[in-house]
C-alpha cells in the first residue's frame, strides 16, 4: 500500500477532510457561512476530483474506484450538494447550530460514497454505519418531538437491521472464508458447502439492505422517519442513503451472480412486488405529503428491483438511469416541501398545498413536474426511467413482475393526481402557503432540477450513453 | 420538417397563449385560434399536394422524417404522414379550431392555462397520429393525456376530479400494458433479427410464436379499446365526457377516442396479423356488444351530456367492427365513421355546452320546448341527432353502412345484430331531441339562441358532415393508399379480410 | 474437550434470557455483563484471546458503563420497574416469541441439517489481528475513525442542552 | 489449542443470543431495554464472526468484531443521547409513547 | 335518307336533353327546403308559401314535361337515367347519385309531384295561422324531395337515402306541433317502428350487394335472375329482408301500429305522407324489386297473406274509430293491404294502379277531413259532428266522391277499377286463391261500411258543432281537382283497355292469369259492385237510420270487448308495449348507472380497503416495526432456503 494507491481515494478524502475542518472550525469560531461554503466547496471539489481518478482503481481489497463507483459517487455528491443548499435555507434562523449538520451531512455522504465503492463486506459495513450513525443525528437534528421520535425509531430499527446484516455476513463469511465480493463467488462454488447457510446469509444480508432501501416488508419505518425528519434530511434519506446502498447491492449481486440462485431471485421478486403494493396502497389516501412521498419511494424501490432482477445488458443502465431520475425527482419534490416549510412545522399536509398554483404558480408547476415524473409521465425523466425499467423487465421476460409494475403504476397515479389536483384547486386557508418570499438559492436549485428533469425526459441520450460507458464493466 | 411544425405550432401556440395571459383573457384565445388555423392551413396545403386525394397513386407515405433520438435503444424521432394520418391530423386541427371557438365565452378562469392545456393536448394527439416509432408513439400517447386531465380536472363540472382521475387511470393503466407489449415486440424482433429498434416499418412482419403474438397483440389492443372505448372498458368515458368542459368533451370524443381506433388500424392489426385474425370473433363480439349496450345506456340517461357520451360507446363499436372486419369497405367505413363521429359528437357537445351556459343544467328532466326560443339550436341539434342515428345523406351513415357491408363478409350474424344498433340509435337520438327541444315549454321561458360565433362553428360542422354524407370520395381516396398499405402489411401472411363475391364475378362476365 | 464451551454457552444464553426479562434496568445490565463475560470466555476458547479481552474491556467495561450512566441520570426507580411489570404481559410476549421461534427454527434447520464439522482451533494472536487491521484493513480503520467522529458529533449535538434551557454551549 | 468446537455449534450459540436479543427488541417497551437488546444482537453477530474466523483460522473475523465494537460504541453513544432527549421531550422512556406518527 | 335519320335522332336528342332535366325534379323541392330552412322564421309567410308551393309546382311541371316526352317519344328500352356524381367508390362498391326513370318511377313521380303540389297549395291556407309556417313548408319540401329521390333512385343506397329522408320528414311533420308530448311520442313511434323495418331492409341490401356485387337495382334484378334459381335461399332471404322494410314503411302487419298515431300531424301531412305517398313506398319497393319476389315465391305468398290480413284487421279497426283521421288512417292501412295483396299475387301493375287512385281519393278524403276539422275548430271526433252537408257543400260533395271512390262504387269511381283489378287477380292469378279473393271481398264490404259510416256521421244527421271557418279558394281548388281525379283516374285502366298496364309493362311484368274459368272477370265485377253497395246500405241502416242498434251492440259486454279490441287496433300496441318497449325502458332505467362500472367501483373499494388495512400496520410503534423486519427476515429466509 503506497501513497500512489491512495490517489483514487482523493474524492473521499476531500469529503472527510472537509468535515474535519468544519469540526475544528467549531472549536474556534462558529460561522454558518464558513461551514456552509466549506461544505459546498468540499462536495464540489470532491466532485471535480472524481474526473481525475485514474490508475489503479482497486484500493486494498476494500474499495474500488471504478467508473461505476465514480458515477454513483458523483450522483451522491450532486444530491448532497442540493441537500446542502436546501438545508442552508431550511435551517436559517432556527435555534439549532448548523455546523454540526454540515459535518454529519458530509460524513453521511462519505458513508454513502464508500458504499458505492465497496468491494468488501468490511467497507460495506463501515460505510453503512457511517451513513446510519450520521443519519440518526441528522434525522433528530432540530430536536422537536417529531424529530426525536423519528430519530429513535430509525436508530433502533437501523441498529437491529444492522445486526441482521452482520449476522448474515458472518454466515457468508463462515461458509466461504472470505468477505471480498470477488472472491466470494469462488468460495461459493467450493466443494462441501452448506448451501442452506449460504442462502440464509444472503437472506439476512437482504434483510439488512432491504431495511436501508425501505422495501417491504422492511419498510415500516419509512413514513415515520420521512415525516419526522427535517425536510432536507428526508430528501437526503430518500436519495443519498438509498443510492449508495443500491449501488452496492447491484455490485454485490452481480459479482456473486445472483441469477445462480433461483430462490434468492424469488425472494427479491417477492420483495419487489410487496414493496410496490405496500407503497402504493399505503399512499393511496394518505394526507401527509411527506408520508405520501415515503410510501411512493417504497413503491419506486420496488420498481427498481424489477430492473435489478432483470439480467442482460440493460439491467445496470436501467437501474442507474432510474436512480438518476428518481434522485432528481425526489430532491425536487422535497425541495418544494422544504421551500414551503415554515419554522413551526414542515409543509407536509396536503391541505397546505391547496391552490398553490394560484399564488405560487412556478412552484406548483415544478411540484407537478416532479409528481408527474414520479408517476412516469412523458416529458419527464421519470418516464424514461420507467420505460427503461419495463424494458429491462421485458427484456428478461419477467412478465409477471412487469404486469405488477404496470398495475402499481396505475394505483400510484391515483395519489399523485390527488396532490396535483389539490395544487390547482381553489386556495384553502393554510398558514404555510403564506410564506412571504422564497429563498433564491433554493429556487435556483429547483429550477435547475426541473430543467434537468425535462431535459432527461426529452433527450436522455447523453446520459444513457454516459451511464452505458461508465457501467460497461458489468 | 412540416410534420414537426404540425406538432410544434400548437405547442408554441399553447406556450404563448399562457405567457400572454396575464390580465388578458382575449389574447390567449386569439393566439390559440390563429395557431390552430395556421396548423389547419398547413394540413390543407399538404392535402392539396397529396396525389391520393384524387385517387391517383397508391404510394403510402407522403412525408417522412426520421431523426436520431436515442440510438442506443433503437429509438428514433420518426414521423410520417400517409392518407390516414393526414385525415386524422386534419380532423385534429379542425376540431381544435372548433373547440377554441366553442369555449370562447365558457372559460372565464385561467384562460391562458386552459388554452395551454388545450393546445398541448392537440399537439400530443397530432403526434400520436404521426409517429412511426413505437416509443415516440407511446410518448405522445401519454403526453396527450396530461393536459386533457387538467382540462377536465380544472375546468370541468361538479364531479370533475373523480372523473378526471378515472379517465387518467384507465388510460394510463392500459397505456402501460401497451408499453409492455411494445417492449415485448422490441425484444421479440431483436431475438429474431438481432436488431433493436422501435421503428414501425422495421417491426412490421416480425415473426413470433402464436401465443406470444396473441399476448403482445392483447397488450396493444387493451390500450386501444380502452381509448376507443369498447365494453367493458368504457366506464371512464361517460364520466370524463360529462364532467369535461365543452372543449374537453369535443377533444375527448372527437379526437382522443380516435387515437384508439388509429392505434388499432396502424399498430394492433398490422403488427400482429395472425393474432388479430384469431381474435377477430372476440373483437367483433365486443364491438357489437358495445353498439347495443352503449345505446341502451344512452337511452337510460337523464343527463344530456352523459347521453351523448354513451352514444360514443355505441358509435365507436362500429369502428371496432369495421377495423376487425379488415377489408377495404369496412376500413373505409371505419375511417369515415371516425371522422364523422368526431364531428357529429363534437357538435352535439358544443350544443350541450351552449345549453349549459344558458340554462345551467344538463338535466333533461328540466329541459323541453327549447325549440320555441332557440330554433337555430334546435335545428342544428336535430341535424346532429339525426347524424348520430345514421341518417343517409349525413356522414355517419356512410361510415356505418360501409362498416356493415364490410363486416358482412366476416360474420353475418354480427352484422345483423350490429345493424339493430341503428334502431337503438334512433331511439336514443329521438328521445334526446324530444326531451330537449320539443315538448311543452315548462321551465325556461327565454333562452337565447345560438349567436353568430356559435352558428359559424356549427355551419362548418354541418357543411363537413353533409359533404361527407353526399360526397365522401375525397376522404375515401385520401385514405385509400394508406389503407391498402395497411392491408398489405397485415394481409401478406394471412387471409385476413379478403372479400369474395360468390356470384358477382360470374354475373359480371355474363353481362359484359 | 468442549465442556467449557458448552458451559459458557449455557451461561450466556441463560443470562441473556435474564437480560430481556428483567424489570429492573440495572439487573438487566448486570446479567448482560455476565453474558458478555461468558461470550468472552468463548472467544478465548475459540482461539481469539485478543477480542476476548476487548469484549471485556470495551463491551462489558466502556459501553455498559455508558448505560449505567444514563440509567443513573434518568433515575429509573421502582416506579419504572412497576411499569415494566404491567407492560410485560403475555399478549406482548406471544407474538414476538412465536415469530422469533420461526426464525430460530429456520436457523436451526440450516445449521443442524448438515453434518457437524469439528475443526481444529488455531489461536489467532493479537499480533496477527494487528497486522490484519493495519494491513489490508487499514482503510477500514480509517473509516471507523470517521464512524466514531459521526457518533461523537451526533451525540454531542443531540445531547447538548437547548439554548433556551441554559443558553450555554455544552 | 486444546478444544475442538464445531463451527455449527458456535453459530448456534450466536443464533440463540441473536434471537434472544431480537425478542428483547420486540417485547420491551422501555427504550433502554431495547438498546440493551440491540447490544445483545450485535454481540451475537460479533460472536458469529469470531466463530467463522476461527473456522478459517483467519484474523478477519476478529477484525470484523472490532469494527462491530466500534459501531456499537458509536451507536450507543448517539442512541443514549437520543434517549436522554426523548426523556426530555416525552418525560418517559416508553418507546410506544413515541408513536405520534402513524398511518 | 339523311333527313329521315335526322328526324329519328332529333326527338331522341331532344329527349335526351329533356332527360337531362331529370335532376331538377328533386332539386326544386330541395332548393325550397334549403331556402326555407336557412332563413327560418324570418321569412314572411307569403313568401314561404310561394317558395314552398312553387318549388313543388315547378318540379311537377318538369315532371310533366319529362313525362310527356317519355310517353311521346319513349327512350330506348323505356328507361333513362342520369348520373350526377359517384357517391362512393371503393373497389367494386360504386353506388352513384343516379336518377332512373322508367314508367314505374314516372307514375310515382307524377303522383308525388302533383298530389304534392295540390296538398302544398291546400296547406298554404290550412296552416295559415300556425306558428312555424315556413318550417312546415321546409319539411314538406324536404319530404317531396326525399320521396322523389326514393322513386327515382337507380340504386338501393340512393333509394335508402330517400327512404330514410321520407321517414325523417314523416317524423318531423307528425311532431310538427312539438309542444304536445303526445305528438312527439307519435312521431318517435313512427320513426322507430319504420326504422325497425328499414334496418332489416338495409341488411337485405348488404346481402344483395355481397351476393350480386352491385347495388344498382336493374343489375341486381338481372343478376339475381341469372344467379339464383327460384326459391333459392339467398333470394328468399333478400326478399324477406326487403319485405321487412316495406312492411314498416307501408304500415303493414306487424309494423302497422305507428300509422294511426301518426295522425297527430297536421292534416295535409296525413294526406300527403300518410296516405298518398310515403306509406306506399313499400309497395313501390316490392314492385321495383319484383324479380326478387318472383324468385322467392314463399315471400311473395307471405306478401299476399300479410296484405289480406292487414286489410281485414285494419278494416275492422276503422269501423270502430271515433276520430275521423284515425278512420282514414286505418283505411289507408287497409287499402295498402290491398296493394300488398296485389303484389303478392303478382299483379304488379294492379298494385301500382291502386296506389295511384288511392293517392287521389285518400288525399282528397284527408283534405276534406281537414276542411271539416278546421271548420269545427280542430274537432276530430265524428260523433260531435253532423249535418255539415249544408254548411260545407263543396267539402261534402268532394268528400262524398272520395268516399265513393274508396268504397269502390261501381263504374263512376277510380277506386272501383283499381280495386276490382286487384280482386280479380287475387282470384285468377297464378298465385291467387279463393281465400285471398274472399278476404278482399270482405274487406271491400268493410270499406264501404266504415267509409259511409264516416260520411253519414259527418255530413248527415243533426248538426252538433258550429262551423267557424269555411275553406277558401286555395283549399277548395285542390279538393276539386282531386275529386275529378278520383273519378276519372280509373279510366286509364279499363277492363278491356289496359292503357296503364301497357304503359308500365316495361317496368312491371304483367300478371299471369291462370284459372280464368272459375269466375269471369265480368261476374267478379258484378259481385264487387254488389258488395260495395251492400256496404253502403248497411252503413246507412246502422248509422243513419238506426244508430241505436249499434249502441245496443256495443253496450253488450261481448260487443264492448270486441269494440275495444278493434278500437285499439287489435291490441298490437298493448302487446308491443309489454314485449318490447316496457322491458327496454326498464332495462335502460335500471341500468342507468351501468353495472359494469360497479366492477371498477369494486376495484376502487378494494384499493381503499387494502389501504386501510395496511395503514393499520403502520402503528407508529417501534416494537411493531421491529416485528415487521423480523417477519421480513423470516419470509426472506423461508423463500431463499425452502424454495
Amino acid at each position: 500500500m503506497t501513497l500512489n494507491d491512495l490517489a483514487p481515494l482523493i474524492p473521499l478524502m476531500v469529503i472527510a477532510v472537509s468535515s474535519v475542518i468544519i469540526m475544528l472550525g467549531i472549536a474556534f469560531y462558529r460561522s454558518r457561512a464558513f461551514s456552509g461554503l466549506l461544505t459546498l466547496a468540499g462536495i464540489a471539489v470532491a466532485f471535480i476530483t472524481l474526473f481525475g481518478v485514474q490508475g489503479t482503481r482497486q484500493v486494498t481489497s476494500l474499495l474500488i474506484l471504478d467508473d461505476y463507483a465514480l458515477f454513483y459517487i458523483g450522483l451522491i455528491l450532486a444530491a448532497s450538494f442540493v441537500v446542502a443548499l436546501l438545508s442552508s435555507d431550511y435551517l436559517e434562523g432556527r435555534r439549532e447550530n448548523i455546523e454540526e449538520f454540515y459535518i454529519l451531512l458530509l460524513l453521511s455522504t462519505l458513508g454513502s460514497s464508500v458504499l458505492a465503492a465497496s468491494t468488501h463486506f468490511v467497507s460495506f459495513f463501515i460505510g453503512l454505519e457511517i451513513l446510519s450513525v450520521s443519519l440518526y443525528a441528522l434525522i433528530a437534528y432540530t430536536r422537536n418531538e417529531l424529530n426525536i421520535e423519528a430519530g429513535v425509531k430509525y436508530l433502533v430499527l437501523a441498529a437491529a437491521s444492522s445486526a441482521f446484516l452482520l449476522f448474515g455476513i458472518a454466515l457468508l463469511y463462515g461458509e466461504t472464508g472470505t468477505m471480498e465480493f470477488s472472491r466470494m463467488s469462488s468460495g461459493i462454488s467450493a466443494q462441501g458447502i452448506n448451501k442452506g447457510m449460504l442462502l440464509t446469509g444472503f437472506a439476512l444480508v437482504l434483510t439488512g439492505v432491504g431495511f436501508k432501501l425501505a422495501v417491504a416488508p422492511f419498510h415500516m419505518w419509512t413514513p415515520d422517519v420521512y415525516e419526522g425528519a427535517p425536510a432536507p434530511v428526508t430528501a437526503f434519506v430518500a436519495t443519498v442513503s438509498k443510492g449508495g446502498v443500491f449501488a452496492l447491492l447491484l455490485r454485490y449481486f452481480i459479482q456473486v451472480d445472483m441469477h445462480a440462485y433461483p430462490s434468492l431471485f424469488g425472494a427479491v421478486a417477492f420483495i419487489a412486488v410487496a414493496s410496490m403494493f405496500a407503497g402504493n396502497l399505503l399512499a393511496l389516501l394518505q394526507k401527509n405529503i411527506k408520508r405520501i412521498l415515503a410510501y411512493s419511494s417504497i413503491a419506486h424501490l420496488g420498481y427498481l428491483l424489477v430492473a435489478f432482477l432483470a439480467g442482460g445488458v440493460m439491467r445496470v443502465t436501467a437501474v442507474t438511469f432510474y436512480l438518476v431520475a428518481y434522485f432528481i425527482t425526489t430532491l425536487g419534490a422535497f425541495g418544494v416541501v422544504t421551500m414551503l416549510s415554515g419554522k413551526e412545522r414542515d409543509a407536509d399536509a396536503v391541505e397546505d398545498y391547496q391552490g398553490l398554483f394560484r399564488h405560487r404558480p412556478w412552484l406548483a408547476l415544478i411540484f407537478s413536474a416532479m409528481l408527474f415524473s414520479l408517476a412516469g409521465i412523458p416529458l419527464t425523466a421519470g418516464f424514461i426511467g420507467k420505460f427503461y425499467i419495463v424494458a429491462a423487465g421485458a427484456g428478461s421476460a419477467l412478465w409477471l413482475l412487469v404486469i405488477m409494475l404496470v398495475i402499481n403504476s396505475a394505483i400510484g397515479l391515483y395519489y399523485y393526481l390527488r396532490i396535483i389536483v389539490v395544487l390547482y384547486a381553489q386556495p384553502g386557508h393554510s398558514e404555510v402557503s403564506a410564506v412571504s418570499s422564497l429563498p433564491l438559492t433554493g429556487s435556483l436549485v429547483l429550477v435547475l432540477l426541473t430543467v434537468l428533469l425535462l431535459w432527461l425526459g426529452v433527450y436522455p441520450e447523453p446520459l444513457i450513453e454516459m451511464i452505458h460507458r461508465m457501467t460497461m464493466r458489468f | 420538417m412540416i410534420l414537426i411544425w404540425l406538432i410544434l405550432i400548437p405547442l408554441m401556440g399553447g406556450l404563448l397563449a399562457w405567457l400572454f395571459s396575464r390580465g388578458n383573457d382575449r389574447l390567449p384565445r386569439w393566439i390559440s385560434l390563429i395557431a390552430l388555423i395556421i396548423d389547419f392551413i398547413l394540413v390543407l396545403l399538404l392535402w392539396m399536394q397529396y396525389p391520393e386525394r384524387a385517387g391517383l397513386t397508391n404510394r403510402s407515405w407522403l412525408v417522412d422524417i426520421n431523426l436520431e433520438w436515442i440510438p442506443r435503444l433503437g429509438i428514433s424521432f420518426h414521423l410520417a404522414l400517409d392518407g390516414l394520418s393526414l385525415l386524422l391530423v386534419m380532423l385534429t386541427s379542425f376540431l381544435g379550431i372548433m373547440s377554441v371557438a366553442a369555449s370562447w365565452t365558457e372559460i372565464k378562469e385561467r384562460v391562458g392555462f386552459f388554452h395551454f392545456n388545450l393546445m398541448w393536448s392537440l399537439a400530443g394527439i397530432t403526434g400520436v397520429f404521426l409517429s412511426l416509432d413505437l416509443f415516440l408513439f407511446y410518448f405522445f400517447w401519454e403526453l396527450m393525456l396530461v393536459p386533457m386531465y387538467f382540462l377536465i380536472a380544472l375546468w370541468g363540472h361538479e364531479n370533475r376530479i373523480s372523473a378526471a382521475v378515472k379517465f387518467f387511470l384507465f388510460t394510463q393503466l392500459s397505456g402501460l400494458l401497451m408499453l409492455a407489449a411494445i417492449l415485448g415486440l422490441y425484444f421479440v424482433h431483436a431475438r429474431g433479427t438481432g436488431i433493436y429498434t422501435f421503428d414501425y416499418t422495421q417491426l412490421l412482419g416480425t415473426t413470433m410464436g402464436s401465443t406470444e403474438g396473441m399476448l403482445l397483440m392483447l397488450g396493444f389492443l387493451i390500450a386501444f379499446v380502452v381509448k376507443l372505448p369498447a365494453v367493458p372498458f368504457h366506464t371512464w368515458l361517460p364520466d370524463a365526457h360529462t364532467e369535461a368542459p365543452t372543449a374537453g368533451s369535443i377533444i375527448l370524443a372527437g379526437l382522443l377516442l380516435k387515437t384508439g381506433a388509429y392505434g388499432l388500424l396502424r399498430f394492433a392489426v398490422p403488427l400482429f396479423p395472425h393474432a388479430a385474425l384469431d381474435f377477430t370473433p372476440v373483437a367483433m363480439a365486443l364491438a357489437v356488444i358495445g353498439i347495443l349496450y352503449g345505446a341502451v345506456l344512452a337511452f337510460g340517461q337523464t343527463d344530456l351530456k352523459r347521453l351523448v357520451a354513451y352514444t360514443s360507446v355505441s358509435h365507436m363499436g362500429f369502428v371496432l367492427l369495421g377495423i376487425f372486419a379488415w377489408n377495404e369497405l369496412a376500413l373505409q367505413g371505419a375511417v369515415i365513421q371516425i371522422i364523422c363521429h368526431g364531428i357529429s359528437t363534437g357538435a352535439l357537445f358544443i350544443i350541450v355546452g351552449a345549453l349549459q351556459e344558458r340554462i345551467h343544467t344538463r338535466d333533461m328532466e328540466r329541459m323541453g320546448g327549447l325549440w320555441t326560443s332557440a330554433p337555430r339550436m334546435g335545428g342544428v341539434g336535430l341535424l346532429f341527432g339525426l347524424a348520430s342515428l345514421g341518417l343517409p345523406g349525413l356522414g355517419n351513415f356512410v361510415g356505418e353502412f360501409l362498416v356493415l357491408i364490410g363486416a358482412y363478409t366476416v360474420s353475418i350474424p354480427m352484422t345483423a345484430i350490429a345493424a339493430t344498433g341503428l334502431v337503438f340509435a334512433t331511439v336514443y337520438s329521438l328521445w334526446m331531441i324530444q326531451r330537449t327541444f320539443f315538448g311543452p315549454r315548462e321551465v325556461y321561458l327565454k333562452v337565447p339562441d345560438l349567436n353568430m360565433r356559435e352558428m359559424t362553428v356549427m355551419a362548418f360542422m354541418v357543411a363537413v358532415i353533409v359533404w361527407i354524407g353526399l360526397y365522401p370520395q375525397p376522404v375515401i381516396n385520401t385514405a385509400k393508399g394508406a389503407l391498402n398499405a395497411l392491408q398489405k402489411n397485415a394481409g401478406a401472411m394471412t387471409s385476413f379480410g379478403k372479400i369474395s363475391y360468390p356470384v358477382s364475378t360470374g354475373a359480371d362476365r355474363d353481362t359484359k | 474437550m468442549n465442556t467449557p464451551f458448552y458451559i459458557a454457552a449455557a451461561v450466556a444464553v441463560i443470562s441473556t434470557f435474564m437480560v430481556i426479562t428483567r424489570r429492573n434496568a440495572v439487573h438487566a445490565l448486570l446479567y448482560l455483563i455476565v453474558s458478555l463475560l461468558s461470550v468472552a470466555l468463548i472467544f478465548f476458547l475459540l482461539g481469539a484471546p485478543f477480542v476476548a479481552a476487548l469484549e471485556i474491556i470495551i463491551y462489558a467495561g466502556a459501553i455498559m458503563v455508558l448505560f449505567v450512566f444514563v440509567i443513573m441520570m434518568l433515575n429509573l426507580g421502582p416506579q419504572s420497574t412497576e411499569m415494566e411489570r404491567r407492560w410485560l404481559t403475555p399478549e406482548i410476549w406471544v407474538g414476538p416469541t412465536i415469530l422469533t421461534a420461526l426464525l430460530a427454527a429456520e436457523l436451526l434447520y440450516v445449521l443442524v441439517r448438515v453434518q457437524v464439522r469439528p475443526s481444529d482451533i488455531n489461536v489467532i494472536t493479537p499480533k496477527q489481528v494487528g497486522i490484519a487491521l493495519l494491513g489490508p484493513y487499514v482503510l477500514g480503520v480509517e473509516l471507523a475513525s470517521l464512524l466514531l467522529l459521526a457518533g461523537l458529533v451526533g451525540a454531542f449535538h443531540l445531547g447538548r442542552r437547548e439554548k433556551s434551557d441554559g443558553g450555554g454551549r455544552a | 489449542m486444546i478444544s475442538q468446537i464445531p463451527f455449527e455449534h458456535g453459530l448456534l450459540l450466536a443464533g440463540a443470543l441473536f434471537v434472544l436479543g431480537l425478542i428483547g427488541v420486540m417485547v420491551r417497551r422501555n427504550i433502554i431495554f431495547i438498546l440493551l437488546s440491540i447490544e445483545v444482537m450485535l454481540n451475537a453477530a460479533g460472536l458469529a464472526f469470531v466463530v467463522a474466523g476461527s473456522r478459517w483460522s483467519q484474523p478477519d473475523g476478529q477484525v470484523m468484531f472490532i469494527f462491530i465494537l466500534t459501531m456499537a460504541a458509536a451507536e450507543v453513544s448517539v442512541g443514549l443521547a437520543l434517549v436522554i432527549r426523548l426523556y426530555h421531550v416525552f418525560k418517559t422512556l416508553d418507546a410506544d409513547c413515541a408513536g405520534k406518527m402513524r398511518g | 335518307m339523311f333527313s329521315k335519320h335526322w328526324m329519328l335522332i332529333a326527338p331522341a336528342r331532344c329527349g335526351a336533353e329533356m332527360m337531362e332535366l331529370l335532376w331538377l325534379i328533386p332539386a326544386f323541392p330541395l332548393a325550397g327546403f334549403l331556402a326555407l330552412a336557412v332563413t327560418g322564421a324570418r321569412m314572411p309567410k307569403r313568401l314561404a308559401a310561394i317558395i314552398g308551393t312553387g318549388s313543388v309546382g315547378a318540379s311537377a311541371v318538369v315532371a310533366l314535361f319529362i313525362g310527356m316526352h317519355f310517353i311521346s317519344s319513349p327512350p330506348q328500352g323505356h328507361l333513362s337515367s342520369q348520373t350526377l356524381w359517384t357517391w362512393i367508390e371503393i373497389g367494386e362498391f360504386r353506388p352513384s347519385i343516379t336518377f332512373y326513370l322508367d314508367p314505374l318511377s314516372l307514375v310515382m313521380t307524377f303522383v308525388v309531384t302533383f298530389v304534392g303540389f295540390l296538398i302544398h297549395l291546400y296547406s298554404t291556407e290550412f296552416m295559415a295561422e300556425e306558428e312555424g309556417y315556413s318550417r312546415f313548408f321546409a319539411y314538406m319540401n324536404l319530404f317531396v324531395c326525399s320521396m322523389l329521390i326514393l322513386v327515382l333512385a337507380d340504386n338501393l343506397l340512393l333509394l335508402y337515402l330517400g327512404w330514410e329522408g321520407v321517414g325523417l320528414c314523416s317524423y318531423l311533420l307528425i311532431g310538427f306541433w312539438y309542444k304536445d308530448h303526445a305528438n312527439g311520442r307519435a312521431a318517435m313511434k313512427a320513426f322507430i317502428v319504420t326504422r325497425v323495418g328499414d334496418t332489416s331492409m338495409a341488411i337485405g341490401f348488404i346481402l344483395l350487394y355481397f351476393n350480386l356485387g352491385t347495388l344498382n337495382i336493374q343489375e341486381i334484378m338481372q343478376r339475381a335472375s341469372q344467379a339464383w334459381p327460384v326459391g333459392s335461399t339467398f333470394a328468399v332471404a333478400a326478399a324477406a329482408l326487403l319485405l321487412g322494410g316495406a312492411l314498416g314503411k307501408s304500415a303493414q302487419l306487424p309494423l302497422q301500429t305507428w300509422l294511426p298515431d301518426a295522425m297527430a300531424g297536421p292534416t295535409p301531412v296525413s294526406a300527403l305522407i300518410h296516405a298518398a305517398t310515403m306509406v306506399t313506398a313499400g309497395v313501390y319497393l316490392i314492385a321495383r324489386t319484383n324479380v326478387l319476389f318472383t324468385l322467392a315465391p314463399v315471400v311473395q305468398e307471405a306478401v299476399a297473406v300479410i296484405g289480406a290480413l292487414t286489410l281485414l284487421i285494419a278494416g275492422f279497426s276503422a269501423l270502430t274509430q271515433h276520430d275521423i283521421k284515425r278512420v282514414l288512417a286505418y283505411s289507408t292501412i287497409s287499402q295498402i293491404g290491398y296493394m300488398f295483396l296485389a303484389l303478392g299475387v303478382g299483379a304488379w301493375s294492379a298494385a301500382l294502379f291502386h296506389f295511384m287512385t288511392h293517392a287521389f281519393f285518400k288525399a282528397l278524403l284527408f283534405l276534406g277531413a281537414g276542411a271539416v276539422i278546421l271548420a269545427l275548430d280542430y274537432e276530430h271526433n265524428m260523433f260531435r259532428m253532423g249535418g255539415l252537408r249544408k254548411e260545407l257543400p263543396l267539402t261534402f260533395w268532394t268528400f262524398l266522391i272520395g268516399s265513393a271512390s274508396l268504397s269502390a262504387l261501381p263504374l263512376v269511381t277510380a277506386g272501383f277499377y283499381s280495386k276490382d283489378l286487384i280482386l280479380w287477380y287475387s282470384l285468377s292469378s297464378e298465385d291467387g286463391s279463393p281465400w285471398f279473393w274472399a278476404a278482399g271481398m270482405a274487406g271491400a264490404l268493410l270499406t264501404s261500411i266504415y267509409t259511409f259510416r264516416m260520411v253519414f256521421l259527418i255530413f248527415f244527421g243533426a248538426a252538433k258543432g258550429r262551423v267557424s271557418r269555411k275553406p277558401g279558394m286555395t283549399m277548395k281548388f285542390p279538393l276539386l281537382i282531386l275529386a275529378v281525379l278520383s273519378i276519372i283516374g280509373g279510366f286509364v285502366e279499363l277492363p278491356r283497355i289496359p292503357i296503364f298496364s301497357e304503359f308500365v309493362k316495361t317496368a312491371l311484368p304483367s300478371a299471369k292469369t291462370l284459372h280464368e274459368g272459375l269466375l269471369g272477370e265480368g261476374m267478379q265485377q258484378v259481385i264487387a259492385s254488389g258488395v260495395s253497395l251492400i256496404g253502403v246500405s248497411i252503413a246507412y241502416l246502422l248509422f243513419l237510420r238506426a244508430p241505436l242498434n249499434v249502441e245496443r251492440f256495443t253496450s253488450h259486454p261481448a260487443g264492448k270487448a270486441l269494440h275495444r279490441f278493434w278500437f285499439s287496433g287489435w291490441g298490437f300496441d298493448w302487446l308491443y308495449n309489454k314485449v318490447f318497449v316496457g322491458p327496454f325502458i326498464w332495462i335502460a332505467r335500471t341500468n342507468k348507472d351501468d353495472f359494469i362500472d360497479l366492477i371498477y367501483g369494486g376495484m376502487a373499494w378494494y384499493g381503499r380497503f387494502f389501504h386501510v388495512a395496511l395503514s393499520l400496520t403502520q402503528s407508529g410503534k417501534v416494537r411493531w416495526y421491529a416485528m415487521g423486519i423480523t417477519i421480513g427476515a423470516v419470509i426472506t429466509i423461508g423463500i431463499t432456503v425452502f424454495l
